[in-house]
């Protein structure tokens, strides 16, 4: 029902997508994988008309399609959810669902009391039980993502486009996903599902489009390949068998005395008495549902989210009040979760984004030294396996993982005792997330305190020695050695603070 | 002028947004040379240099400002302020004079940038305050009174020659090099361009943003000052109600026509100076060929649209 | 910018000096009284009194017409002015004036900052028989019965002056450049009016090649100067609309290396530092512009509440200095 | 603001909910109570201030203000910024005057067309060529008081306004109120249904919260953008024209600064200059609060008029600094 033939896509450099073709037929969901930069959300901005196509066309219902602007693409029932969260923050929850169909009584004002209503019946169907007239910046990133997804739904859609829509979300949210994927399947409606997560694409893909480098290497029924194929033609080369590449890690590190230490941390509503230790080469997960503070609490030990009390002590030096300043001074490494907002700055260059924090120690008199910029730069850009034409390309350019990479390689530079990653591999693809992972692994066993943030259980369990369980602002529970299984995790989180 | 090595394609593009301005110059002086007489003399073109240096030092701090996403409306009360100090302290000498009017500009800056690095405040509105009470406050310093300046040092700053060359291109042409400098080569300017780019981002990396910010908007008022009281050196009176005057959107014609974006993160030191001599050529052209105000702004508005259109961003993100 | 900008004021300059004279010629034209504008008689020391001005005091002339109205209004023993002042903004000036009638005042004295724009002013005013005097600038409206009289100089006959003391030194022949004041001030268009129709009739070789603005502003005047000699450096006279400007250009043709006569300076004011440049040799005339209205006003205040008859139009006859005075009379300029 | 990091001071630690709200009800309306605050100070100082007629002096002056600023918070809404509406308001008011002479209607007419039209040119700049709209606008500001200068005879002429019903318009008044408070009164009714309760307004929002957002989700935001500079020109031109109903004439030296008193306004109407965020009860509660300042300043009397902006310099300054303390305030909880 939805159908592009050899589209390309240029942009400034890169040939995005490279002559691709492919189709959808109705009530089918089909997956759209490969690595970061492949040309995934070129190829979805293409036919919701957010780019034109600069070769090939798209077909749609049968006759030749051609939509201008989002809208047109909308109005033609076709709807997206894209891949970071595309609504606006400060306007209320139901605003952002209605946003441009708000319903309008017989002056054509719009009537509010409705809006809010429906939006309350909707919402409360994909288990968000929030205040509508809540702003809605200030719901939890899986939150929002489910608006955005109702608000892609919600109009009759033929189409719908969900560009890794799980990056943000939690188990229970998946499911709920999952389950109105099936029901819109059922409806008939044709599913674009990207994602970088394996095993969600077998539990609900029927085909399967692999693209690499802009190009479509492969596209067929999904159940016919198995995951190692697909990763290999991903990726273009073999892939060995776990997909996490985490190693079983030695526990006899524990014994050494802890790099860093967090005391009764407490701020507003948000954290309540969070205490945790790290001891050097030790890999410590942060457990919890989305909402559960595990960034506030990362972003709290980092100097950038206000404390009323607790304290943070890095080798027995106690930071008093830490500020970001004094953090990375003491040797804290924060990689925020937000990469775009937070993380790399994307006007400037690769070279720029590593050596920014690292400045003072490059440079004489405040003379910055270009040589000994390039020579760490290179250091870091060959150790993390950086793709980039080049230092000086602008790290906005670089692809999802790549990006990723940079931000490592800033916080690497600046020799730092913890590293404090919260989701480090959200959005970066199997390839990537392997090299992301083994470097964790890497840099414990290099005598490193880690602090690992994901969403992912798997990625928790395979990566994190100890895994502190939070939940809304507290820790209810430490899971360690042998105990460091989903099974626990998910008993533990369920089971709240009653233990 | 960036820091950064854009190692982007499209160059045939880039390289007009680039160097469009300096087209403009070339095309402008170009036309003169053939159509106003006595053009292509020394004489025009050290008037040139030495009408459009005030605002060449005070763009430069704008640029500053400009590349952290800010922006400085004080600029004019703070040159004002700098006027009205100089006759209260030239009783103890040039040297306490400036120093004096370097102080205020210290002052104002300080004040800017902690309204905006600290309290958190727009930089717009920040320094509007200023911009408003600041010349109000200049004016009473001075009591109203225009007063004549007669010292021969400063005078020789305003309309003296070193080396066949007025010392105020001299002084303007240094703090261009300096500031260059600042931008390319130091710490300091990295870390600017930086907080222009994403200041959450430089905020966690760790970076003493507040500290920069400050430092920006002190910088900026302190070429103001400078400026200020180069024209007190140069007009030999100093008119706390007259110097300045609107000077700070000529200042933000410049950087922007210079192809410094308003979005931060960058900033082309050479461009801003170009920018300001185009803008100076336009108006001698137009006064040259006695045309009326009317036309003068007129052909400001659209020179201004072009030159500008041409530099924009092309970034699509 | 006033068009009256000068250098380094005396506001305590001793009124008797330069004080200002009723031009003869004025005399025996029409008049106004109480009766013909209407309004109560009442005592001028116990009248509440609005002042408005219209510019900064930050210039000579502003400062000594607002020190001239006060100090007057203390020597008469006037207890209850009230003066406010527009900052230039003339939609700030209208409503200053409105708040002031609101308040109750009995007589407005208005150094208006337009010639045109007072009608919702007189409709308030006429209301409440509020009789206005406006000072320095003219409103274009009829008087005894929008306002009441008009006391100041006459800005055309300043240029005319001026152009005569042009073609005096320039020998009726040579090219004249012109500093306009600023655009959209009817002083400016007077003044150039007059200079231009005199030059017309009085020297006809005299050729005017460039007029350009200065704003009444000294770097103004410099600025557009110095871009006037690279231009015409065959300049013979230039006319300055105000000192300030014709001070700038000075400043300007000593930086171009001229010597003092070279180029013939003229302007209207007749603050320190222009007599002071005749004296020096620099400039050639400056015809005076006087800002002491308070005795004047008051005066005329008075003889209106006394039910006498006012002149409608209270022109003075402004002084003018030369190579001849200019010593003599430079402790009396303001 | 942009995205800073809330930064904790030692009371809002201590604060509880029932006081998160009320300054939160203070922080929306802060402008709002400010302005009370200061009106009831003057009530019991200035016996003058008290009186009705100085009261309707300060709403006519504040009348194209209000206009002008009006026009404003929908450009800063948008995330933009309008330089141009001072020299808009000059141009309006110069052929306002000068139509008036063909009748009531061009009167209005014409200001209208050539200040939106010059609207649309900036409008069509800002959304297709991206080029910032604080440059587009000021080479507008420049270009329009040229035209201005050169339809004036550089600014020397001055047109009489030749119609009686327009004249009337400016100074006539029913129930003791000047028409044009009505007309304004009118209008920010208007603008505050349009902003709050249509899909235009929501879309103003929208496109200044989050531009690339409301793209994806299918808001016209060229369109919207186009519109919102429209209306700021077509007010700051009806500005104009009824400002020289009121003078009578269509005075050419005004208007200068006039962009910055309504950004001034807008901003201490809780307005943010990012976008996205803001309200028309506080622009008008702004532009109240400058206009009431203006006239203390002469209540006061005999305060020199230098200092007169030392002091409106600090005032803004104050009140923006509480405007944002109460914003953070609102972040941190
Ligand atoms: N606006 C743009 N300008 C220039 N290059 C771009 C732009 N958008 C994408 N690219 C480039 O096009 C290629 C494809 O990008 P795209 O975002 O489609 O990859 P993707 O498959 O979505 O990756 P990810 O899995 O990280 O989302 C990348 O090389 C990217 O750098
Ligand atoms: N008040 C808020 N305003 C804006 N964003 C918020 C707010 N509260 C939470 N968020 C965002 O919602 C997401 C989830 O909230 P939070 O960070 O507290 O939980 P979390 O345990 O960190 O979840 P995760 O780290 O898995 O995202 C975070 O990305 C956070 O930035
Ligand atoms: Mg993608
Ligand atoms: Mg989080």
């Amino acid at each position: 029902m939805l159908e592009v033939l050899d589209v390309s896509k240029i942009f400034p450099g890169v040939r995005a997508l490279d002559r691709v073709s492919f189709r959808l037929a109705a009530g089918e969901v089909h997956a759209l994988v490969g690595e970061n930069g492949a040309g995934k959300s070129t190829l979805i901005k293409v036919l919701t008309g957010v780019y034109q196509p600069d070769e090939g066309e798209l077909r749609y219902q049968g006759e030749k399609a051609q939509f201008g602007t989002p809208m047109d693409a909308q109005h033609a029932g076709i709807s997206t959810i894209y891949q970071e969260v595309n609504l606006i923050p400060q306007m209320s929850v139901a605003h952002n669902l209605f946003l441009g169909r708000e319903p309008r009584n017989r002056f054509g004002l719009l009537d509010e009391k409705r809006m809010h209503h429906e939006a309350r019946e909707i919402l409360a169907g994909y288990g968000v039980t929030a205040d509508v007239k809540r702003q809605l910046g200030t719901l939890a990133l899986g939150a929002q993502q489910m608006v955005a997804l109702a608000r892609a739904v919600m109009i009759d859609a033929k189409v719908v486009i969900m560009d890794e829509p799980t990056s943000s979300l939690e188990p229970r949210e998946v499911e709920t996903l999952f389950g109105i994927i099936r029901d819109l399947h059922r409806r008939g409606i044709g599913i674009i599902y990207v994602s970088h997560r394996l095993d969600e694409l077998y539990q609900i893909c029927d085909a399967v489009t692999i693209l690499r480098d802009g190009r479509v290497v492969h596209t067929g029924k999904l159940a016919e390949l198995e995951r190692i194929k697909l990763v290999s033609l991903m990726l273009g080369r073999e892939m060995s068998g776990s997909f996490s590449a985490f190693k079983e890690s030695d526990p006899e590190v524990s014994d050494a005395p802890p790099v860093l230490r967090a005391r009764g941390l407490t701020s507003r509503r948000k954290l309540h008495d969070i205490s945790f230790e790290v001891r050097p080469g030790e890999v410590v997960g942060l457990g919890g549902l989305l909402g559960a503070g595990r960034s506030e609490t990362i972003k709290a030990i980092g100097g950038a989210y206000p404390l009323d009390s607790g304290d943070v002590q890095v080798d027995g030096v106690d930071l008093k009040k830490p500020t970001t300043v004094r953090a990375v001074k003491a040797g804290i490494a924060v990689q925020p979760e937000d990469r775009k907002a937070e993380g790399i700055i994307a006007g400037l260059s690769v070279r720029e984004n590593i050596a920014l924090a690292v400045l003072p120690q490059l440079s004489r008199f405040g003379l910055v030294s270009d040589a000994k910029i390039d020579a760490i730069v290179e250091k870091y850009m060959t150790r993390l396996r950086i793709k980039a034409s080049g230092p000086g390309q602008l790290v906005g350019d670089l692809s999802g993982g790549n990006q990723q990479k940079v931000l490592l390689a800033r916080l690497l530079a600046t020799g730092p005792r913890v590293l404090l990653l919260d989701e480090p591999t959200r959005g970066i693809d199997v390839g990537a997330k392997a090299e992301v992972q083994s470097l964790i692994d890497e840099l414990a066993a290099e005598g490193l305190g880690v602090v690992l943030v994901s969403s992912d259980a798997e990625e928790l369990i395979e990566g994190a020695d100890r895994v502190v369980v939070l939940r809304d602002g507290v820790v209810v529970g430490t899971l360690t050695g042998a105990e460091v299984t989903t099974e626990d995790l998910m008993a533990t989180i369920a089971a709240g603070g009653n233990q | 002028m960036t820091t950064q090595v854009a190692a982007r394609p499209a160059v045939n593009l880039k390289g007009l947004s680039q160097y469009g301005v300096y087209l403009a110059i070339l095309l402008l002086v170009l036309y003169n040379i053939f159509f106003t007489p006595y053009f292509l003399t020394w004489s025009n073109l050290r008037i040139q240099l030495i009408q459009v240096a005030p605002i060449v030092i005070v763009a430069l701090g704008m640029a500053l400002v400009i590349g952290t996403e800010g922006i400085d409306l004080s600029v004019g009360s703070v040159m004002a302020l700098a006027a009205a100090l100089i006759p209260l302290y030239l009783g103890y000498g040039v040297v306490a004079a400036i120093l004096a009017s370097l102080v205020a500009g210290v002052v104002v800056g300080l004040i800017n940038g902690v309204l905006v690095a600290r309290v958190g405040l727009q930089p717009i509105v920040a320094t509007l305050a200023l911009f408003v009470g600041g010349r109000g406050l200049a004016v009473v310093i001075s009591e109203g009174k225009l007063k004549d300046v007669r010292n021969p040092d400063l005078i020789y700053l305003g309309s003296g020659d070193l080396l066949g060359i007025p010392v105020l291109v001299w002084i303007a042409a240094a703090l261009v090099v300096v500031v260059a400098f600042l931008v390319r080569r130091t710490v300091f300017g990295r870390r600017l361009l930086a907080i222009g780019g994403n200041r959450p981002a430089t905020e966690l990396a760790g970076l003493p943003v507040k500290r920069v910010l400050i430092t920006v908007y002190v910088l900026c008022a302190v070429l103001a000052s400078i400026a200020g009281l180069l024209s007190v050196a140069r007009i030999q009176s100093s008119d706390a109600s007259a110097v300045g005057l609107l000077i700070e959107l000529s200042a933000i014609t410049a950087v922007v026509v210079g192809g410094t974006p308003l979005t931060g993160g960058k900033v082309r030191v050479l461009g801003t100076v170009a920018g300001a001599l185009l803008m100076q050529l336009v108006i001698a052209t137009m006064i040259k060929h006695n045309l009326q105000p009317s036309t003068t702004e007129m052909v400001q508005a659209v020179i201004i649209l072009i030159a500008v259109y041409v530099a924009r961003e092309r970034k699509t993100r | 910018k006033s068009e009256d900008d000068g250098s380094s004021a005396g506001s305590g300059t001793p009124a008797s000096a330069g004080a200002q004279v009723v031009a003869s010629a004025s005399s025996g034209a029409a008049t106004c009284t109480i009766d013909q504008y209407g309004g109560t008689k009442l005592d001028l020391k116990t009248a509440k009194v609005g002042f408005s001005q219209s510019e900064k005091e930050a210039n000579p002339f502003r400062i000594a017409e607002t020190q001239s109205i006060k100090d007057e209004a203390a020597k008469l023993g006037i207890t209850n002015l009230t003066t406010t002042n527009a900052n230039s903004q003339f939609n700030k000036q209208i409503s200053d004036v409105e708040q002031m009638i609101d308040s109750g005042v009995q007589l407005l004295v208005i150094a208006p900052l337009n010639s045109d724009g007072w009608d919702s002013v007189f409709a308030k005013a006429s209301a409440k028989k509020v009789p206005i005097i406006t000072i320095d600038r003219k409103i274009n409206a009829t008087p005894c019965k929008d306002y009441l009289t008009f006391i100041g100089s006459d800005f055309a006959e300043q240029g005319k002056r001026a152009a005569d003391e042009m073609a005096k030194s320039l020998g009726n022949k040579g090219k004249v450049a012109i500093l306009l004041g600023a655009p959209g001030n009817n002083v400016t268009t007077l003044r150039t009016s007059g200079f231009k129709d005199e030059i017309a009739k009085v020297a006809p070789d005299i050729k005017i090649v460039f007029e350009q603005t200065g704003n009444f502003a000294r770097e103004d005047g410099q600025k557009v100067t110095e871009q006037l000699l690279q231009s015409n450096p065959d300049i013979n006279g230039i006319y300055g609309e105000n000192d300030e400007m014709a001070l700038g250009a000075i400043t300007a043709l000593k930086g171009a290396g001229k010597k003092a006569g070279d180029v013939k300076v003229v302007s209207i004011d007749g603050t320190k530092g222009a007599v002071q440049a005749i004296v020096d040799g620099w400039a050639s005339a400056v015809i005076e512009s006087n800002p002491r209205f308070g005795p004047l006003s008051f005066a005329t205040a008075q003889k209106f509440f006394g039910g006498e008859p006012v002149d409608q139009d209270v022109i003075i006859s402004d002084r003018q200095y030369g190579q001849d005075n200019a010593k003599a009379d430079l402790a009396s300029a303001y | 603001m942009t995205m800073t990091l809330p930064v904790a001071t030692p009371e809002d630690t201590r604060r509880t909910d029932r006081t998160d709200r009320i300054v939160e009800i203070v922080q929306r309306q802060g402008a709002l109570a400010v302005l009370v605050v200061v009106v009831l100070i003057s009530f019991a100082t200035f016996p003058n201030f008290r009186s009705f007629d100085n009261t309707a002096t300060i709403l006519v002056a504040a009348a194209p203000p209000m206009l002008i600023a009006l026009g404003m918070t929908f450009v800063i809404l948008t995330g933009g910024i309008d330089l141009s509406v001072g020299s808009l308001y000059v141009l309006g008011g110069v052929l306002a005057a000068w139509a008036s002479q063909f009748g009531f209607v061009t009167a209005f007419a014409v200001p209208l067309l050539v200040c939106g039209a010059i609207g649309v040119a900036n409008g069509l700049l800002i959304a297709y060529t991206r080029m910032a709209p604080f440059i587009v606008t000021l080479a507008a500001l420049l270009g329009a008081r040229g035209l201005m200068r050169a339809i004036s005879s550089e600014g020397s002429a001055t047109f009489l306004v030749q119609s009686d019903a327009f004249r009337r318009l400016g100074n006539g008044s029913f129930l003791d109120i000047g028409y044009q408070v009505w007309l304004v009164a009118g209008l920010v009714v208007l603008g505050i249904v349009l902003l709050a309760r249509t899909r235009f307004g929501h879309a103003v929002y929208a496109v200044g919260g989050s531009e690339d957002a409301a793209a994806l989700m299918g808001i016209a935001v060229r369109r919207t953008k186009i519109w919102v500079y429209v209306m700021s020109g077509l007010l700051a031109g009806l500005a104009g024209a009824i400002n020289a109903a009121k003078l009578g004439s269509g005075v050419t030296v005004l208007g200068t600064g006039m962009e910055l008193d309504a950004i001034a306004a807008v901003v201490i109407g809780g307005t943010l200059l990012t976008g996205g965020a803001g309200t028309i009860a506080g622009t008008i509660a702004g532009v109240l609060l400058l206009g009431v300042i203006q006239n203390l300043i002469n209540q006061v009397g005999n305060v020199n008029s230098n200092w007169q902006q030392v002091i409106s310099g600090t005032f803004l300054a104050l009140v923006v600094v509480a405007q944002t303390y109460l914003v953070k305030l609102r972040r941190v909880s």
